[in-house]
This record gives structure tokens, sequence and C-alpha cells, in this order.
């Protein structure tokens, strides 16, 4: 059998183990830094930036310039070759401010993009922000045909809270004055209370997501290289076997880390 | 690329295509040298009138007037540009993904030439940019049974891997922050403390089980979202507000040349 | 909103010459802007790299050339100046192929304004990946490996940024963190020493350097925010008086260009 | 035992946390649920449904967000099986999606005598997701024109009936981003048709308002959400399920990693407490 149909025969095997390999080679960083974390972040930084140079000709520079230039016989198109050369020039000492010139155009796109940025995000929180602070009752009947929904005594109250939130955090980030009037020092302290009301929330509510991938990578590991038929494990049931090997390596680590004191400098 | 289809047309002798490419490229040959030859001086000048003109063309198609109605419905002179504008200068972009391969190539190289202790690992990094590099490109462009195999192991085995578990070792990290950092030391603390704990028993059955026998405003699902969608809101506008005026004043500032500071004198 | 509509060739300009017009005034005469708690600390961290003798980190976040990478490259050249003073070298990996070449100037400039051009390496100027978790990976090698006595983490950032904060907290690195990325701030909160929150981080540049047009800059954004509430209790007042009129606005502010 | 808990060595934590997560993989149990108002509201709207009605099902999740979005879809479509529905598999946001779901319904299909192209499509990955979706209200087998093996779907036992968007009864997606917003501005909202989600923990707040406008029929919050929707499903179709299906020990997985970490927050700050006391005597006496 040749190389390349054992390799397609056996890709699925191949895939996993390699898979494998990356998983608690990573992981092992966790202990402390050692050879095998650096190889595989080696390695990750070789595919990475492998794919991204294939990902750029592939998905930019082909479509977007040599194909249209070469096969569609749009020669003018050479001439991006000059701005992108441009960029190069940082290598040089005589020629360095060129690449400047480029650089510099790209702030001022950047800077650009800014004005539409800055409304698209800005304009909306505004609008959103103008809640009534008492009841009322619906209307349908209004200069431009929409209807405005009632407003009940809870969420009145909910909008005041708002405001007040909202001009104490306010506060906190004025930057003209030293916050000595006691009721601006006031209105700023309470802001920070509640921004750390608000991270302590974010903080928890990101807990999920995170964990949730870590029990994907341990599904992974006992069920998908688990099903390796070497294994035996039976179909559908996670792996004794990865969960020996796991389960022996957390207790090498800690044992390790008992002796060795791997946080000393 | 439409842009300047208009004033030129495409060539498709191969030869002549060749011919007319050298052209191209040597005029921007001439045109480096000529830009070469503006005084020191000047030079910061020119910088700055290119970073206006770039951000020019993005300020001015948000603002320029668009037709109400008819085949250009909410477009002005601008807009049908934007594309080609886009593509052209992600294809300028595109060429820079070689000033990384340089700078890391220069890091790793060294180390191989110098032989250091770190030689293998800058090998590893060489063969696996080798390896992904040259399967995406041919996989992209001569797909068939050993390409895909090889895609799969490299692409989905070993970068995706790699991504995903670097993902979620963050789950490792946020327990031992959380750990270490939400101590009942200050005030501020112990808010952050106290709606983290609150959050993620909120996100949890065995928490809202705890809880479900409660009126409603007080089960802890429920004064999560109060505090997701009401407090952190009013939070994260106010801060929101601030980021986005001082964005707008450093895109005017860089785009009218106001900038000051390292780089920019 | 693909264009602009009336409310906004009213009111963006009008914001623009607020700020272009304190930055005038600034030139004038000098301007006061309040105590920004962690970029006091810049200069402790440095000094305390400089003691233990090992270099400092600074990462400029996952942005390529944009708004609020520029302005964290003027934070981190900052330190780099201090550092510089100190002789102790600042490490920056980089994310972003077109920030190689801005900050490796950057940083020579930095060192040839302070009269040390032979101690500038360019190497210490490092791009690692763009792709966000090799990045990852790289930074927290580089961290474990160095042992960077003193962490600066400004910039864009995003689930990436636990993961080199904590290692950094992890080998008792002092940190120091600032980023618009409002959903990154709890975890620099919970693992760097001082964080700055908000637009602190584009006051930052102003506050360190004293530039007037950059003080400048920051009094206009504080009239700024004021015509905001301004117009935000505006826009209360009438939704609580005349709740009929509310669409009327709103349409006027979000409609169509 | 206190200077312990106060310098405990940080790897302690990660073994635990790891135990935590693989551990209910191998011993199923179960942990008391309590279903929350919004989950019950999906639930109830699929329950509701017509004999033999098409839905179309949303799957704009990728690898990233498995760990969640994963279980929501597998319950989703065991109740769509379990009622004997139509559905259609549809992905705008990655092209991972379409992938990733048809592995999903293939892999639950025969328990419930599902066949591909009879009672159930995968229209695959599709772009430009607010022009396509503004086509597909129009006419819908000739928007898709194939499913992902190629087959026209307009010939396919499964799309008997079904000629515009108005015929499909319900849409729900499942999904780590804003896609369901589109959704219901292209699609749920200007057709009046319910429109059901499945989001990740983080994207859950912000949804609470569309279902209190009724701009959507219901949702499920995270991995909880997906237990929540087991415990109603089992109750009803299933008992024997929920003890040994991948939902609940992914989520019980989740549970006990959550109990852990607060457990040590907690434990963290007792054992500060009780140390702080000890100094403060300690001075006294000195």
């Amino acid at each position: 059998m040749s190389l390349s149909s054992w390799i397609v025969q056996n890709q699925n095997t191949l895939y996993l183990l390699v898979g494998a390999f990356a998983t608690l080679g990573l992981y092992s960083v966790l202990y402390r830094e050692n050879r095998l974390y650096r190889l595989c972040e080696h390695i990750f930084l070789g595919v990475a930036t492998g794919y991204a140079v294939a990902f750029t000709w592939n998905n930019v520079l082909e479509p977007y310039w040599f194909q249209p230039m070469w096969d569609k016989g749009e020669w003018w198109l050479a001439v991006l070759l000059f701005p992108g050369l441009l960029y190069y020039c940082v290598f040089s000492k005589t020629y360095n401010w060129m690449a400047r010139l480029i650089i510099g155009f790209y702030m001022g796109i950047a800077a650009g993009q800014g004005f539409q940025a800055f409304v698209n995000d800005l304009w909306p929180q505004i609008a959103q922000s103008f809640r009534p602070l008492w009841p009322h009752a619906a209307y349908a009947a209004t200069p431009t045909h929409k209807a405005v929904p009632a407003v009940t005594l809870p969420q009145a109250f909910a909008n005041f809270l708002f405001l007040v939130i909202l001009l104490c955090v306010l506060t906190y980030f004025f930057f003209a004055f030293e916050q000595k009037n006691r009721a601006v020092r006031g209105a700023s302290q309470v802001g920070r209370w509640v921004m750390m009301l608000s991270f302590g929330a974010i903080f928890g509510l990101t807990m999920m997501a995170r964990l949730a991938l870590l029990i994907d990578r341990m599904y992974f590991l006992l069920f998908e290289v688990g099903a390796l038929p070497w294994l035996h494990t039976p179909s559908g049931r996670p792996s004794w076997v990865i969960f020996g090997i796991l389960m022996g390596l957390v207790v090498l680590v800690l044992v390790l880390a008992h002796f060795n004191k791997p946080d000393r400098v | 690329m439409g842009l300047w289809s208009g004033f030129f047309h495409p060539v498709h002798s191969k030869t002549l295509l060749a011919l007319y490419i050298a052209g191209v490229l040597f005029a921007c040959l001439v045109l480096f040298l000529v830009l070469q030859l503006i005084p020191v001086p000047a030079r910061r000048h020119v910088i700055r009138f290119v970073t206006f003109l770039g951000g020019l063309f993005y300020a001015l198609e948000f603002f320029l007037p668009v037709a109400k109605s008819g085949p250009h419905a909410d477009q002005n002179v601008l807009t049908p540009y934007t594309t080609a504008f886009g593509n052209i200068s992600q294809a300028i972009v595109g060429f820079t993904i070689g000033l990384g391969v340089i700078n890391l190539f220069q890091v790793h190289l060294g180390r191989l030439v110098k032989r250091s202790s770190d030689a293998m690992f800058s090998l590893a990094f060489f063969l696996s940019f080798l390896a992904m590099f040259l399967v995406s490109l041919w996989h992209h462009s001569h797909p068939n049974a050993l390409s895909r195999a090889l895609n799969h192991i490299l692409f989905d085995g070993l970068l995706q891997s790699l991504d995903a578990t670097m993902f979620s070792l963050i789950a490792f990290y946020i327990a031992s922050a959380a750990y270490r950092a939400f101590r009942v030391r200050s005030l501020e603390a112990t808010i952050l403390l106290v709606t983290a704990l609150v959050v993620m028993l909120g996100q949890i059955p065995v928490g809202t089980y705890l809880t479900h026998t409660f009126p409603a405003p007080l089960r802890v699902e429920n004064i999560r979202n109060w505090i997701l969608t009401q407090a952190n809101v009013a939070v994260i506008r106010a801060i929101a507000f601030g980021l986005d005026i001082g964005a707008l004043a450093m895109s005017l500032r860089i785009w009218l040349g106001l900038e000051r500071g390292n780089y920019f004198d | 909103m693909l264009h602009a509509n009336s409310a906004v060739r009213i009111f963006v300009p009008l914001l623009s010459f607020i700020i272009l017009a304190a930055i005038y005034v600034a030139r004038q005469r000098s301007l006061f802007i309040r105590r920004i708690y962690g970029l006091t600390a810049i200069e402790e961290a440095v000094g305390r790299a400089t003691e233990m003798g090992r270099p400092m980190l600074g990462v400029p976040g996952l942005g390529g050339i944009d708004i609020v990478t520029l302005q964290a490259v003027a934070i981190l050249a900052y330190v780099a100046r201090i550092g510089c003073r100190y002789r102790t070298p600042l490490l920056v990996p980089v994310a972003d192929t077109t920030l190689l070449p801005l900050m490796q100037e950057t940083l020579q400039d930095v060192y040839v304004s302070e009269g040390k051009p032979e101690l500038f390496d360019p190497e210490n100027v490092r791009f690692l990946s763009n792709r966000q978790f090799s990045f990852a990976a790289a930074v927290a090698g580089t961290i474990l490996r160095e042992r960077t006595a003193a962490c600066f983490y400004f910039g864009l950032f995003y689930a990436e940024a636990l993961i080199f904060s904590e290692v950094g907290q992890q080998i008792g690195a002092i940190q120091i963190a600032g980023t618009p990325s409002t959903l990154q701030i709890p975890f620099f909160i919970a693992t760097c020493d001082y964080v700055i929150i908000g637009d602190e981080f584009y006051a930052a540049s102003a506050y360190l350097t004293r530039e007037p047009v950059l003080l400048g800059s920051i009094i206009g954004q504080d009239l700024c925010k004021l015509l905001l509430i301004l117009g935000v209790l505006v826009g209360i007042v009438v939704a609580s008086i005349w709740p009929i009129y509310l669409p009327l606005i709103k349409s006027f502010l979000l409609g169509a260009g | 035992m206190l200077r312990l808990l106060q310098s405990l060595d940080r790897r302690y934590l990660y073994a635990l946390l790891l135990l935590s997560v693989t551990l209910p993989f191998f011993v199923p149990f179960q942990l008391p649920v309590a279903v929350t108002p919004a989950t019950k509201k999906l639930y109830d709207a699929i329950e509701r449904l017509p004999a033999n009605s098409f839905v179309l099902v949303g799957v704009d999740w990728s690898a990233g967000s498995r760990g969640e979005n994963r279980p929501q879809t597998e319950m989703i479509l065991r109740h769509l099986m379990a009622r004997h529905l139509r559905f259609a598999i549809l992905a705008f946001s990655d092209p991972q999606g379409a992938t990733l779901g048809e592995e999903l319904a293939k892999e639950i299909a025969p328990q419930y005598g599902y066949v591909e192209g009879v009672n159930w499509v995968n229209f695959g990955y599709r772009v430009d997701m607010v022009n396509w979706l503004k086509a597909f209200i129009q006419n819908v087998p000739q928007q898709v024109k194939t499913d992902v093996r190629g087959v026209p779907v307009a010939n396919l036992p499964v799309m008997q009936g079904i000629r515009t968007a108005r015929d499909i009864a319900m849409a729900i997606d499942i999904t780590p981003t804003a896609s369901y917003q589109y959704y219901i501005q292209f699609l749920t909202q200007p057709l009046h048709m319910p429109l059901g989600v499945g989001l990740t923990a983080v994207m859950a707040p912000e949804a609470y308002n569309y279902v209190d406008s009724g701009q959507l029929v219901g949702m499920m919050a995270g991995l909880t959400g997906a237990a929540e929707y087991q415990a109603l499903f089992a109750r009803q179709y299933d008992p024997r399920l929920p003890l040994h299906s991948r939902v609940n020990a992914y989520s019980n997985a989740n549970s006990i990693a959550h109990l852990l970490i607060i457990t040590f927050i907690l434990l963290g700050n007792v054992a500060m407490f009780l140390e702080r006391r000890g100094r403060l005597r300690a001075t006294r006496r000195g």
C-alpha cells in the first residue's frame, strides 16, 4: 500500500490522534511552561502562519488581484504592487519614510470610517435612552403614525434608575476638573460601584460559555478519540482508557508540583 | 475591479500582457525615485496630505447627500466605488502578510543558524508552516482525495484543535482568576464578587431550583436578568458614550494631522 | 445607517467643531485634567522590572492600524521611553502585519529622541500570528519564558485577554491594562494590578505627554459629553411630557440618510 | 488548614475542575431542574403546532459554541421528530453549521424512523442572509433549488405543499450571534410566523426583551435551557432519556463546575476572614 492511500484510508484516525496530541500538549502549560508546550506553541505558530499566507493568496490576492490581472488581462492592477511594497521600505534606512506614506494613508482610511462607526454606534444608544420617567397610556395616533406603547409604574421606576446609573457613570468619566464637589464625588463613587456590579455580572455570565468549551473538549477526548477501534470502548459510551490516562497525568502533575514548586523563580 | 475599466482596456495576449505589466512596474519604479526627490522637510506634509486623502473618501461617501428614489436610491456619487475601493485596499493589505513572515523567518532562521537551545522548536515551526501552506494551496487549486485527507488532518485535526484547546484553556484561568480575585477586601470588590455569584447561580439548574418557590422578582434567574438587562445596559451605555466621543476626537486629530507625540512629530 | 441623515449632518460637525475649538484654545493656555490612577503606576512598574533586571512586555491588542490601536501604540511608546531611561527593554508582540512596521518605527523614534539609539533592538518588536489563539499561546509562552516583570495590555482585546493576563499574574508580574473592549475589563480587573476603564483609555496619551493638543482634545470631549447628557435629558423630558412626539424625534435621529 | 486554603496551589483547583467536567460523562445522575417560563413557552409553541407542520431550523453555530448550542439543537430535533413534524435545516452564520446540523440529525433520526428527503431536508449553507430571506419568502423551492445532496427540493416528498414561506408553520434559530434578529426583521415579523430561539448564555439577557414583546415565542438560554427543555420533553415522551443523554451530561458537568468554582470562592473568603481574625488576636496578645 502506498503512503498516500494509507493516509487517505486512515485520515480519521490521524485526525483524532493529532487533535488529542494538540489538546494534551497545550494543556500541559497548566503545570508549567515546558518543552511539550513550547513544541505545540511553535507548531501552532507554524500552521497558523502557513494557513494565513495560503488564505491571503487563496481568498484575497488571487481573486481580487492576480486573477483579474493575469486571466482577464486587467494589466493596470499591477500598480497595486507599488503601494503594497511601500510597506517594505521600513527595512531600509533611506526609503523608510515612504512606508509612512502608505501607513498614513491607511490611518486616514481608519479615521474617515470613524465618522460612520461613531454615528452607527452612538445614535441608536442615544435614541434608546429617551425613556419616560412617569407612566402614561398607549398612543396610537402620533405625528409619524407610529404607535407609542404604554408605560407602567414599574417601568417608569426602572427608567428612573436607568437615568441615575447613566448619569453617575458618566460623571466618573469627566476629566476636566478635580472631583472636589461632594455631590460630584458622590455621584462618581456610585458610578464606580455600579460599574463593578456590571463587571461582576459580565464575569459570571462568561463563565458558562468558557466551561462549555472545556466540556466540549473533554467530549472530544472521551467520546471521539475514545471511539478509536483499538480502545474497545462500547459505542456511545465514554472511554475509561482515556479517562485513566487523563487522571494519571493529573496525579503526575500534582506530585511534580508538590516536590518541584514550579512557581518559584 | 470596475473602477478603471472605463479608462483602460484589458489585454488578452499573454506576451503583450507581460509587457504591459512590466511597463506599469517600471512606471512605479520611476514614481518611487521621483518621490525620493521630495526634500526632507516637505515629506511630513506629503504624508499628512496622503493621510487626509485616505480619510476623505469614506468621510465624503458618508456625508454627501444620497438619491431618495430611482435606480440609485441610497447612493451618492461615491457609493458605487466603495466595493472596488474596499477590494483594492484589501489587496494592498494582503501584500503585507510578507512583513510578518519575514519577521518570523528572521527570528527562527537566526535560532536555527545559531543552533541555540530552541533550534528544535524553530525547526518545528518551519516544518508545520511549510506543510500547512503547501497543503492549503494544493487543496485550493487542485483538490483530490489525498489533499482532502491532508487538509482534514492538518486544518481540522491540528489547527482547529489547537484553536479550540487554547480557547478552552480560559475555563481553567477564569476559575483560578475568580478564586484569587473574588475576595471581600473592599466594598467594590464585594460588589464584584456578589454579582458574579448571583449571575453564576442564576444560570445553572441547581441555582434556579434553589429559589423556584420564591415570588418571581426574588428568583435568582430574574435577579440575574435584571442586573444584565437593566443595570448592565445603563453602565455599558455610559461607558460607550465616552468611548465613542474619544474615538471621534482621535479620528479628527489623525485625519486633520493634529495628532502629536511619538511617530507623528 | 449607511449615509448621514440631517441629524448627523448637524450634530457630528457640531461635536467636531467643539473638539477642534478646544484644541485651539489649549494651544493658547494650559489646561487641567484629573489624575488617572492606572497610569501613575507605569513608572512604578518600569521601576520594578528594572530592579529585577527583567524585560517588560507590551501588548497592543489584536487590532490593525485603527483608532484604538494607534492610541495603544502611543501609550506603549511612553512605556518604552521610561524603559529606555532605565535601560529596561520592552518586548512588543504584535498580531497584525501592518502594525509591525508602525510599531518598530515608533519605538526607534523613542530611542533616538532619548539619545540612546544603540539600545533599540528591532527584534524586540515581533510579529507572532494574526490568529487570535495562536497569538495568545505565543504571548503566554513569551511571558513564561522571559519571566517579564511588568506587563502592559493596551488596545483591542477579546477572549484571549484572560489567557495572558492570568499567566502574567501567575508569575507575579506587575500588570497594567486598558481597553475600550468593555466586555474584557472584568477579566483585567481580576488579574491586573491597575486597570483603566472606558475612555480613560483615550485620555491616557494626553495625561502622559501633557501635549496641549491632546489636553485640549480631552476638554473638548468633556464638553461633547455634557452636550450628550443635555440631549438625553431633553429626550427624556419629551418622552415623559409629550410621548406622542417621541417617534418623531427618533425618526429624526435614526431615519435613513 | 487555613494556610493551605489561602495559598492553595492552583493546580488542585485545575484538577478538580477537570474531574468535575469529565466524571458526569461516566456517572449519570440527575440534578433537580426548575423550568423557567421562557423555555416552557418555546416547548408549548412546538406542542401547539398542527400535525405534519413544516418547521425551519436555523443552525447558526459552529465548533466555537458547540458545547452550548449542540444540546439545544439536539432537543429541538428530538421534539420535532417525536411529534412527527417535518423540518428543514438552514445555516447562515457559518458553513460548518449545515454540516454539524446534518451530523446531529443523522445521529438521532434512526431512533424516530426519520428519513432524509421524506421527513427532513438540509437546505445547506447560504450567504447574504437578508436578501436570501427576501427571495425565500416569495418562493421556497425556487430560492432553495437543491438540498445539500444536490437533489432538487421541488421533487422531495418532505416539501409537499410548501410553496411560499407562509406555508412554514414555525421558525427556530439556534445561534451564538444576533442572527435571530434578522429572522425577526426579515422573515417571522413580516409573516407573523412564530420564532423560537436557542441562545448561548451570553446572548440570552438581551433576548428577554424580544420574549416579552412576543417577537420570540420562547427561548432556551445556554446549557441550562437545554436541560430544562429536556426535563419537559422527558416528562411527556421519553422518561428514560435524561439519565444517559449527552444533554444531561453536559448540563451536569456545567452545574458541577459552577458549584465547584462558587465553593472555592466562598472557601477562599472564609479562610481570609479567619486568618484576619487570627492575626488580630495575635496582635492583641503581643
